[in-house]
């Protein structure tokens, strides 16, 4: 019926289901390891299925219907799957980020009967299937199994903090997922199909139209919300402070840059053809994505509980993924895809960090950890590390897809979104190189004081080797520096093109190449600040901290913790996004 | 048929906004049985007996058993601390 | 009537969210959450019904005979489930949350937080040991 | 922020959005004047392709099947955390058999509600599984029947009380009926694979019209759903009355169980 390649779609999506649910069957028969391996070959076995087919997409989108519906007469009867390069590679990336999730949570939690596995494969085959579908509700299916899944994991370890924190992540992401129904509701009764190419066509000849300006509304807010950013990100600092360490991982490194990824494909894909949408994007994802990148490294730069400014950083860098949809070129579009796999990479390695210290240090408070980093150096040297490429060290897929990035945002005027992108990379980056100095190399004042330590129920479970937990950090690491990146460069031009419906483009333009150097020596600056501030002169230290003072204060009242806060602010944003489109 | 889909629709408005504004739980959640039940017979009134049979075991059974339990267990079961 | 239920539809959002912002249990908030996703299914049925059609079932009736749009049900269906799932899972996050922390108020069990929270959260780790809680 | 900013800030919200969902409104065609096309057409073919009456049935288990399998283990991740979440404190290894608590008070329950249960939960079960199996003709489903299969088992807990309950159900099986029924369903999708089909494609003989056993591969992929979902809810309304009965306080006779 359906050639080679195609025929692999549905794998990658069903390996997982079939593993977790046979996991579950035999749970209690299974004796202790076997969970963990066989949850790493499955999540080894997506990766490479997702590799091969992203292979096969080179030339053109694989397509595959499932229960052999095939559309008849233009009409969609049933699902397919649709898979570009861009969209193989990125489900790959994923896979190859569980795999190592995976190993580095060998033997993390006791007793699981292998429920943590089930959990975490069932959110890797909903990631998978978000990536490959190309229906508008099975996205909202596999959004929604991914946002279980999540909710579940968050509160794992059960301490009052996370509970409160997953109550929160799961009340934001739920409305986010009633938000995405109701605008897929909209769009199907008003274009009666739910095929992205269906849709778009309805659409096209459509002209403008109310409903489906307000559907993509809807869409659009569910995803921000999935992809923290501003005024939708108070739910990630709470959740992602507090999952256990692997599940952070996952969290930074893939689920919130696929929220993004999603917002990028259903907004060229589906809406494409709405001259509305269209006009309102730039100024909407361009104007958001730099609050977001600004707001996320200032919040990062007054955090010491580890995750948490890992978390804030999170956010910081979803607005700069955003300024490159915000873009709306093949050169803004491809930067972000690029951009997803290597802050996946360096973040899951900082979150794997903030995890071994949490397991051989028994704390999270980078004050409390002061110099205690010491006796496992090499972790401090991969900390470094990271902090250096987060922030823009020319070097390595970050670094690549950083400039795609700038690039299109040069090439288009938008100076004020390069310069908060910028800045924003450049905080993240001195909060972490700030913690890094402090932890191992012992840099910094110690006040002494035990306002704001972390409690004592956060501490992970010991008596796992070091090698094993840094193992899988370094692993990413490696494979952000060393990916080549002359391949990337040289298939981006034609997955962008796929990936957004547009005919191909020769080169992408990149930024100029001063600007890394600049966030990067920022960074430096900023995070010398941060550890010395006790022997510079007071002339410095006193207009800054002047400046610092009133920000701060109101940035912490904001991030109050308190879901209603949360739910206000959901509102105020889907007006926001409502505005903008009304005002075109 | 004319008069009963909006008499039902806006009960359903009137029902739900009974839950939100029942603000005890206890109370609120024979509030969200009624509002099961209601949906449930709008779902029938609209043609969709499929999912008015899922709403009246999910949404006007299930779920306010669950919220009971869930009250039963704060009830029963004191906090490891006193507030 | 022609805009009516996709008035109540939108309403029933509101009012939730209204709950949601200003409640002071999370058992009511759930609830709240309960009534948000309701808006959803009644906006999905009503646009999928069609006056003088039947329901999707040719069972009493022959093929051919108008009905109802089935894929707006099987949708509403599918979140059912999700509701289902949605609601229990917050409802065991709210009793665990309120064995640890001794209240349901959002205002009185907040995530973690530098500074203010952090004096709380100590003090519920001794608790873990049986100390009682003194603030 | 306070509560009164916070009204006052969703008012505001509210007020922007007002003019901009009533013109969506006013955009959407009339209540009741038209279904979209591809309910149309579905409603059109699928008798005679798939020789169902129950179109809903039908998309959810042939044309969208897709959609129902993440939403069974939707389901599955659900109650899989659920189970988690719940037995985290009282420990993941004693859940096999009832914790009888000494000095626990057995509340004797009086013979009519024994009786009355005894008789309603055959009948409820009953009634289960006849909706389960009249999925692809008359309204109801896996999905219907496996919670009213899982309330039967509930009235169990009503009339023989929590130790029957718990004698009668073992969590084990609850976990490989709940995890069976989710690899059957899968397995639905991937075996049509091995004759060359695509995924979940209805290969089986389809039936005749309006006959109990019409619909092919739909028939097993609703037994799947109906014994993840009688599996999973059974599991669910276990760990949640698991949580009613007081831990530490013996002196307390249940009132719970009245």
């Amino acid at each position: 019926m359906t050639a080679f390649p195609a025929a692999l779609l549905p794998l990658p999506v069903a390996l997982p289901l079939v593993v977790c649910a046979a996991l579950l069957a035999t749970a209690h028969l299974l004796p202790g390891r076997l969970p963990d391996i066989l949850a790493t070959l499955a999540a080894l076995g997506v990766a490479i299925l997702c590799g091969t087919i992203a292979l096969h997409a080179a030339d053109g989108p694989l397509v595959y219907w499932f229960g052999g519906w095939e559309p008849r007469d233009g009409v969609h009867l049933g699902i397919g799957f649709s898979v570009d390069e861009a969209s193989g590679w990125v489900a790959a990336f994923i896979g190859l980020l569980y795999a190592l999730t995976f190993v580095f949570a060998w033997g993390f939690f006791d007793r699981t009967h292998g429920h943590f596995q089930i959990l975490m494969l069932l959110f890797l085959a909903a990631m998978i299937g978000f990536c490959f579908t190309r229906d508008m509700f099975n996205l909202f299916v596999w959004f929604e199994v991914m946002s279980v899944a999540a909710f579940a994991l968050t509160a794992y370890h059960l301490a009052e903090s996370a509970l409160a924190g997953a109550i929160n992540f799961t009340v934001v992401n739920s409305l986010a997922g009633f938000l995405m129904l109701g605008g897929i509701g909209l769009i199907y009764a008003q274009t009666g199909t739910l095929d992205f190419e269906g849709i778009a066509a309805a659409v096209a000849r459509g002209g403008r139209d109310p409903v489906v300006a307000g559907a993509f509304c809807l869409v659009a807010a569910a995803l921000m919300i999935k992809g923290a950013i501003v005024p939708f990100q108070f739910w990630l600092a709470d959740a992602h402070a507090v999952a256990p360490s692997p599940v952070s991982v996952i969290f930074s490194g893939s689920m919130v840059s696929l929220g993004l990824f999603g917002l990028a494909k259903v907004s060229a894909v589906v809406f494409g053809a709405s001259g509305q949408v269209q006009h309102a994007l730039p100024v909407l994802l361009i104007g958001l994505g730099g609050v977001t990148a600004l707001l996320g490294g200032w919040m990062a730069l007054l955090q010491r509980h580890l995750k948490r400014m890992l978390a804030f950083s999170t956010i910081s860098h979803a607005g700069i993924m955003l300024t490159g949809i915000g873009a709306l070129s093949a050169g803004g579009t491809g930067g972000m895809l690029v951009y997803v796999v290597g802050h996946g990479l360096v973040k899951g390695a900082l979150f794997m960090i903030a995890g071994i210290l949490l397991a051989t240090q028994a704390s999270i408070d980078e004050i409390a950890l002061r110099g205690l980093g010491r006796g496992i150096w090499p972790a401090g040297i991969a900390m470094g590390l990271a902090g250096l490429l987060l922030c823009g060290l020319p070097l390595g897929v970050l670094d690549q897809g950083t400039r795609l990035v700038q690039g299109a945002l040069a090439q288009q005027g938008h100076g004020i979104a390069l310069a908060a992108g910028t800045i924003g990379a450049a905080l993240t980056g001195a909060a972490v190189l700030r913690a890094a100095g402090r932890i191992f190399l012992g840099l910094g004042p110690d006040p002494g004081d035990e306002a704001g330590a972390p409690s004592e129920d956060e501490r992970e479970k010991a008596n796992r080797p070091l090698w094993l937990m840094l193992g899988p950090c370094c692993v990413l690491l490696a494979l952000d520096i060393g990916l080549p990146a002359d391949l990337i460069g040289h298939a981006l031009p034609r997955a962008a093109s796929a990936f957004l419906h547009r005919p191909a483009v020769e080169a992408l333009a990149e930024g100029p190449a001063w600007l890394p150097w600049a966030s990067l020596i920022a960074a430096l600056a900023g995070a010398g600040y941060g550890l010395f501030r006790k022997t510079l002169p007071a002339l410095v230290v006193r207009p800054v901290s002047v400046t610092q003072s009133a920000p701060t204060r109101a940035l912490e009242v904001l991030h109050s913790g308190l879901i209603g806060d949360y739910a206000a602010w959901l509102a105020v944003g889907v007006a926001l996004i409502a505005a903008v489109l009304a005002m075109v | 048929m004319t008069v009963i889909l909006p008499l039902l629709f806006l009960l359903t408005a009137i029902s739900g906004t009974a839950v939100v504004l029942v603000r005890d739980p206890v109370r609120q959640v024979f509030a969200i049985a009624v509002n099961g039940l209601v949906l449930a017979i709008l779902f029938d009134a609209l043609q969709a007996p499929d999912v008015a049979l899922s709403e009246l075991t999910v949404g006007a059974a299930a779920v306010p058993l669950l919220f009971l339990v869930a009250l039963m267990a704060v009830r029963t079961q004191p906090p490891e601390e006193k507030p | 009537m022609t805009m009516l239920p996709y008035a109540v539809a939108a309403w029933l959002f509101g009012i939730g969210l209204y709950g949601i912002a200003t409640s002071r249990n999370f058992i009511h908030l759930v609830g709240c959450l309960g009534i948000c996703q309701s808006a959803t299914y009644v906006l999905l049925l009503g646009l999928g019904y069609r006056w003088g059609s039947i329901a999707p079932i040719f069972y009493d009736h022959p093929p051919g005979t108008p009905a109802v749009d089935p894929v707006m049900q099987a949708l509403v269906l599918t979140d059912i489930v999700v509701g289902a799932t949605l609601t229990a899972l917050l409802l065991v996050l709210t009793i665990q949350a309120y064995k640890r922390g001794g209240s349901l108020d959002p205002e009185k069990l907040r995530p973690m937080r530098a500074g203010g929270g952090s004096r709380r959260n100590q003090a519920s780790s001794r608790a873990d040991d049986g100390a009682g809680k003194t603030s | 922020m306070s509560p009164r900013i916070r009204v006052a800030l969703l008012a505001l919200a509210g007020l922007i959005l007002l003019p901009c969902a009533a013109t969506v409104i006013a955009g959407l065609p009339p209540f009741g004047a038209t279904i979209a096309q591809y309910g149309e057409r579905i409603n059109a073919i699928t008798p005679e392709a798939r020789h169902v009456a129950n179109m809903v049935s039908a998309i959810n288990f042939d044309l969208r099947g897709l959609d129902t399998l993440g939403e069974e283990f939707m389901l599955l991740a659900a109650i899989t955390g659920t189970v988690v979440l719940l037995r985290g404190r009282r420990g993941e290894g004693n859940t096999e058999h009832a914790m009888r608590r000494p000095g626990r008070a057995v509340i004797p329950r009086s013979e009519a509600v024994v009786l009355a249960c005894r008789i309603a939960g055959p009948l409820t079960a009953l009634f289960g599984l006849y909706v389960v199996v009249h999925a692809t003709v008359t309204p109801g489903g896996g999905f219907q029947g496996g919670v009213i299969l899982a309330s039967a088992t509930l009235l169990i807990y009503l009339g023989e009380g929590y130790a029957g309950w718990r004698d009668a159900i073992h969590s084990h099986w609850l976990d490989a009926m709940e995890g069976g029924g989710a690899l059957l369903f899968a397995l639905c999708g991937l075996a049509p694979m091995l004759t060359g089909a695509a995924f979940m494609q209805n290969v089986l003989p389809l039936g005749t019209f309006r006959d109990l056993f019409s619909g092919g591969l739909m028939l097993v992929e609703n037994l799947g759903v109906a014994l993840a979902v009688t599996g999973g809810f059974t599991q669910l309304f276990l760990e949640f009355m698991e949580e009613t009965r007081a831990a530490d306080e013996p002196d307390e006779p249940g009132e719970e169980s009245a």
